[in-house]
């Protein structure tokens, strides 16, 4: 069994609403200095079997076509054979 | 990990085994009596079964001996086509159309999850109308929460709206209205109710019963997982020898898409008349749904458990016949109709299981890979459940708080026109009376292109049938301080006040549904208090010939001992032959004529003022007369239909200041009123007299307008007429206060109406 | 051809809301509403296609996602590239956006909040096929509804499309969800493919919008069509 | 400088409609053999100078309370110094 773990983050020139409300409340929390906060998301795939390359490669589209959208995020990919 | 399976055989073979009865809420005189029904102890799983289905919320035994009068006090009416019992009421609005609705409760889950707990309240409701054969139009949520600047309400409103948007609008439903009031007593309780309404022709009304031999039982919608099964997992970790099950989840998460994909498939396979009986999957889950069937139709059904597709490999059969799943339905359907029926679930992305038939035993049998887990007269379970005779008094507090009347002595009114423009200001920006767009623009109210009227309209409208547009128009209200002076008068007082807003927009109130949300009917004062409101109601109901087509009960709405207010919702249903002829909330033309209808007396106990300005309640709530309202009904209904008024708006918290003040923001334009000579101008301005309303009348329909109050010797005072020019800037212009002219800019008035929300809870758009 | 003949596409994916509403829209403009199923390699032969809103799949991962690999879209994209006209309100906008037949995308609104509001837009595009019955800088009102409606894209892009004239309405008064330069709405260069987030189909009747102002979109690209001018 | 992630997913019993929807999609776009998606969140928060123990401390009430939803959401929180 495969675990891909696949992080999804907004570009850095893209608004990012969700992470600057969070970075008004840490503030209003009384956590200091905090000088940015994105929000990703981040998806656990579980696969059965071994990942060959092809699968690899497959894997490689789906995160930078379906899980990101190439226009307004970049994603980062990692595998943890199991 | 290895299980025991707790099977009928063994259950006869072991009949002194102690079973955890009580901890499953059961009490002993209701255990003896499963004993004696089965003739035996009953399995781990009928236990199970037993235990959910005779719990207060499912088998209502503190309020079945009460509710009975709905049905005993039940006015003749021709409209009631599907009454109480079913998953909800259908009433025949005429042209061969049929209209479904009801309001259920989702308090205790939203306070524990705010977002989920009441985005999975919206989308139970709706498959109870589903269920009908019906296809829901629309939705509506009267809430109720703690004082609108306490900590916990800033948790617990935003994700309560969110959820009910969330759901809702992902569905593609319309929210239409609803309610939102504060009060200290719903802070460690809030109140998530939620109504749906749908549509359907009279031939495709279905209904929950298993019948015709061999009949299949399928099982639709999403893989059942291990939700709200809570008090059953002492059963589960008997079960399990070692470890013990995995986690069970303490919130039900709502899957809304899932939801909008069964409505489809199920519409689909009612209207290809594939579908004997049809019942939805919510509180008891499979035990409720395959009992309920089972005991509605031939009698008996035998059922398969082990097929029952599983979102969590390691549930038990306890755990699966209790699980609470949200986004399940479960069909009758004929084994030649079967392939059919799941074609149409794969076109949806469905998955259907068949997971048992229909059997003519008499019993209600469910194996579980090969053995016999329950075998038991479904009737018992489903229906037979006990009934209580609570007792029940009079609180010993009531005489006092009754006496505690609002007097001039009592509490400090107005007596200058300078201090009722300060009332005024402060009242228009009381979070009760402020507007409650902050909520109502997180919801779509236009989805599904048939919304005539919502939010903040006197009730929400949609139109039924594109051609000749019949529509139907729904009001849900309740003023718990009204109902805690006098549960009696205090329900009446919500079902006229339902009633009335429905006649406001011009339709006919024709049924009513309701949710009862009170404290613990252990307790013996909660319990007359409902039993009372209960009385109202029905009694009620009789006299304005709306019968009551279903509705919920919700209690233990407590905090430690100290129950919210009782607040029995109730929710009217009118229908308009053309929604075409609506009556808007608001003037529009400048000369037009400002109307009361009704009369205004000197009636401040549980008034919105004394609420907010001193923080009291007491007294006798205001006086109801039925027949009056009737003819109010009338009269407004009448005013639509000959043309004779142009707008109409319901006078209820914040009197008539509030009614011309929300008149006011809603077109924009100003108007000069004048208090009539009788009266004190607070009085006029602020008492809560029941049965009036404020309309807008065309000088050229005037006289008419007055025969027809006349004719029915209705009281209808001229108050004041529209005129964008009452002074500099649009304003509402008032003569006669206290020897003065109050001029009260519609722009300051939206400032105070509209901020109170957002400064609360943070801004949205704009 | 004429306009009467018109049949104008309305396809509904899984999680679609309004496509009831669009097909009413195309059939009170004058024009025969056809519904494409997502999981068909069909265009029925329609002049016209409009997708339309809702929440396609459920709009778990991002708004659109999933519904731009449909069945319908391969062959909607395909014939979008020859002219057809293709009109995305809303989620439809979206699903444009995520097949990149227009540039850009949609995220969260600013404030994060659902918003339903009657909006008020001004039409800066007049010559697109779905924009041609309006007049230049017309000021219309039409609802709009989205938690996910703030249009964003590089400098370049709003740039490109701000000098090719492509912005198509913009936000009036209140800018609902932080889009960038106020933008509601877009063409691709071809001016057959449009794309907004306000609501057209919900302003068509009096009785049931705030106004008929939506009913432009529907009857400019039957002018289109009429005019020959679509393909 | 600090640099603080926190990665919020659901708990594993809480159903998980976003990560079934990308399974079906994965499914239909021919990637074969996947058993479970889960999406979950991801938070970057930058911070001016060295976390403290009770910077660390508030920031994981904060993961735990404001980033996370404790009733259906478990948190992991790492730091990278840097
Ligand atoms: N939670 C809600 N959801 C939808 N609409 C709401 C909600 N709360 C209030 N409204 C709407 O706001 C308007 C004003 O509410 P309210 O003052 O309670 O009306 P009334 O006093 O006439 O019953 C009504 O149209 C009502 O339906
Ligand atoms: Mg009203």
């Amino acid at each position: 069994m495969a675990r891909v773990v696949v992080d999804v983050r907004l570009k850095s020139e893209i608004l990012d609403p969700q992470g600057r409300a969070v970075q008004g409340a840490l503030g209003r929390l009384g956590l200091n200095g905090v000088t940015n906060v994105r929000q990703g998301k981040q998806f656990v795939i579980d696969i059965d079997g071994e990942l060959d390359a092809a699968a690899t490669e497959k894997l490689h589209e789906i995160a930078g076509n379906l899980l990101s959208n190439p226009v307004i995020e970049d994603y980062e990919l990692s595998v943890e054979q199991a | 990990m290895s299980r025991h399976v707790d099977t009928v055989t063994n259950a006869a073979n072991t009949p002194d085994l102690e079973q955890p009865f009580a901890e499953l809420g059961v009490k002993p005189d209701e255990y003896a009596r499963i004993r004696e029904i089965l003739n035996r102890r009953p399995t781990n799983s009928e236990l199970a079964m037993y235990s959910v289905m005779w719990s207060e919320h499912c088998s209502y035994k503190s309020s079945k001996v009460h509710l009975r009068q709905f049905g005993d006090k039940k006015p003749d009416s021709d409209a009631m086509l599907v009454g109480i019992g079913e998953n909800a009421g259908v009433v025949d609005i005429g042209d061969g159309w049929a209209v479904t609705f009801k309001v259920e409760s989702h308090n205790h889950p939203s306070f524990v999850e705010p977002y989920q707990g009441a985005a999975t309240g919206v989308g139970g409701i709706v498959r109870d109308i589903l269920s009908m054969g019906a296809r829901p139009v629309a939705v509506m949520d009267p809430l109720r929460f703690g004082p609108a600047d306490a900590p916990d309400t800033a948790r617990v409103l935003p994700g309560i709206i969110a959820g009910v948007g969330g759901y809702g609008n992902c569905l593609g439903l319309p929210n239409i209205g609803g309610e939102v009031v504060f009060d200290p007593t719903y802070l460690g309780n809030p109140l998530v109710n939620a109504l749906c309404v749908g549509t359907m022709k009279h031939e495709d009304i279905h209904l929950a019963k298993a019948s015709g031999i061999g009949n299949l039982v399928i099982l639709f919608g999403a893989a059942t997982g291990g939700d709200g099964i809570g008090g059953v997992s002492v059963l589960a970790s008997e079960t399990f020898e070692d470890g013990g099950p995995a986690k069970r989840p303490s919130v039900q998460v709502g899957d809304p898409f899932m939801e909008k994909l069964l409505i489809e498939c199920t519409l689909e396979v009612l209207h290809a008349g594939l579908v004997e009986g049809i019942q939805d999957l919510g509180g008891a889950g499979i035990s409720c749904a395959t009992s309920e069937l089972a005991s509605n139709g031939t009698g008996g059904m035998h059922v398969y458990l082990e097929r029952v597709p599983l979102r969590d490999a390691t549930l038990t059969p306890e755990e699966i016949l209790m699980s609470e799943s949200q986004e399940r339905m479960c069909a009758i359907v004929p084994p030649e109709n079967a392939e059919k029926f799941l074609e149409i679930c794969a076109k949806w992305d469905v998955v259907a299981t068949v997971i048992g038939e229909v059997t003519d035993t008499g019993r209600l049998i469910i194996e579980w890979h090969g053995e016999v887990i329950v075998d038991v007269p479904p009737r018992t379970v489903a229906h037979d459940g006990p009934v209580y005779e609570r007792p029940y008094h009079r609180p010993t507090w009531q005489d006092t708080l009754q006496a505690d009347a609002p007097t001039a002595d009592r509490l400090k009114r107005p007596t200058t026109a300078s201090e009722l423009r300060d009332t005024i200001m402060t009242m228009t920006a009381a979070p009760n009376l402020a507007s409650k767009r902050w909520v109502t623009d997180q919801y779509d109210r236009y989805v599904l292109g048939n919304t005539v009227l919502a939010q903040p309209e006197d009730s929400g409208m949609v139109r039924v049938d594109e051609v000749t547009g019949r529509g139907v128009a729904v009001s849900t209200d309740c003023n718990g301080r009204f109902a805690k002076l006098d549960p009696y008068n205090g329900a009446k007082l919500a079902l006229a006040e339902a009633y009335r807003n429905v006649s406001t927009t011009g339709a006919v109130p024709l049924a009513v549904t309701n949710c009862l949300n009170f404290g613990s009917p252990e307790d013996p004062e909660v319990m007359w208090q409902f039993s009372e409101a209960v009385r109202g109601l029905a009694d009620g109901c009789l006299e304005l010939g709306t019968p009551v087509t279903g509705g919920n009960v919700s209690f233990y709405n407590q905090t430690g001992d100290v129950a919210i207010l009782p607040t029995p919702v109730v929710g009217v249903l009118g229908v308009i032959d053309d929604v075409e002829r609506r009556t808007p909330m608001s003037w529009k033309t400048d000369g037009d004529l400002i109307y009361v209808l009704g009369t205004t007396a000197d009636e401040f106990a549980g008034s919105e003022w004394a609420h907010e300005v001193h923080g009291h309640l007491g007294g006798l709530p205001p006086g109801i007369d039925l027949k009056l309202e009737q003819a109010l009904s009338q009269i407004l209904v009448a005013c639509s239909r000959d043309g004779l008024i142009d707008a109409a708006h319901d006078v209820s918290d914040g009197g008539i200041m509030q009614a011309l003040i929300e008149m006011a923001l809603r077109s924009g334009i100003g108007a000069r009123v004048w208090v009539p000579d009788n009266l004190d101008p607070f009085v006029f301005a602020y008492a809560e007299s029941a049965t009036r309303a404020v309309v807008v009348v065309a000088r050229s329909e005037e006289q008419r307008f007055i025969d027809m109050c006349a004719a029915r010797n209705f009281p209808a005072t001229r108050v004041g007429v529209v005129d964008s020019a009452a002074a500099a800037e649009p304003a509402l212009v008032v003569d006669g206060v206290y020897g003065d002219v109050l001029t009260l800019p519609i722009a300051e008035l939206a400032d105070k109406h509209f901020s109170t929300l957002p400064a609360i809870f943070g801004p949205t758009v704009g | 051809m004429s306009a009467q003949g018109a049949r104008i596409g309305v396809v509904t994916f899984p999680g679609s809301l309004d496509d009831r509403d669009a097909a009413r829209a195309v059939r009170l403009a004058g024009a025969e509403p056809v519904a494409l199923w997502h999981a068909d390699h069909d265009l029925k032969a329609v002049d016209a296609v409009v997708l339309p809103g809702g929440f396609s799949y459920g709009d778990y991962l991002r708004c659109g996602a999933i519904a731009r690999f449909a069945p319908v879209m391969q062959e909607i994209i395909a014939a979008a590239n020859q002219g057809l006209p293709v009109l995305g309100i809303c989620n439809g906008f979206q699903i444009l956006c995520e097949s990149h037949l227009l540039p850009g995308a949609l995220i969260r609104n600013d404030h994060r909040h659902f918003v339903c509001r009657d909006q008020r837009l001004q039409i800066t595009n007049n010559t697109s096929l779905w924009t041609r019955d309006f007049e230049l800088n017309e000021e219309i009102v039409v609802p709009l509804k989205n938690g996910e409606g703030g249009y964003v894209a590089s400098d370049n892009v709003l740039d490109e499309l701000e000098g090719e004239g492509r912005v198509i309405a913009r936000y009036l008064e209140v800018n609902p969800n932080g889009s960038y330069r106020d933008i509601a709405g877009i063409t691709n260069a071809r001016g057959n493919v449009v794309g907004l987030m306000p609501h057209p189909e919900h302003a068509v009747e009096p009785l049931t919008g705030p106004t008929t102002d939506g009913l432009g979109f529907f009857t400019s690209v039957l002018s289109s069509l009429l005019q020959g001018a679509a393909r």
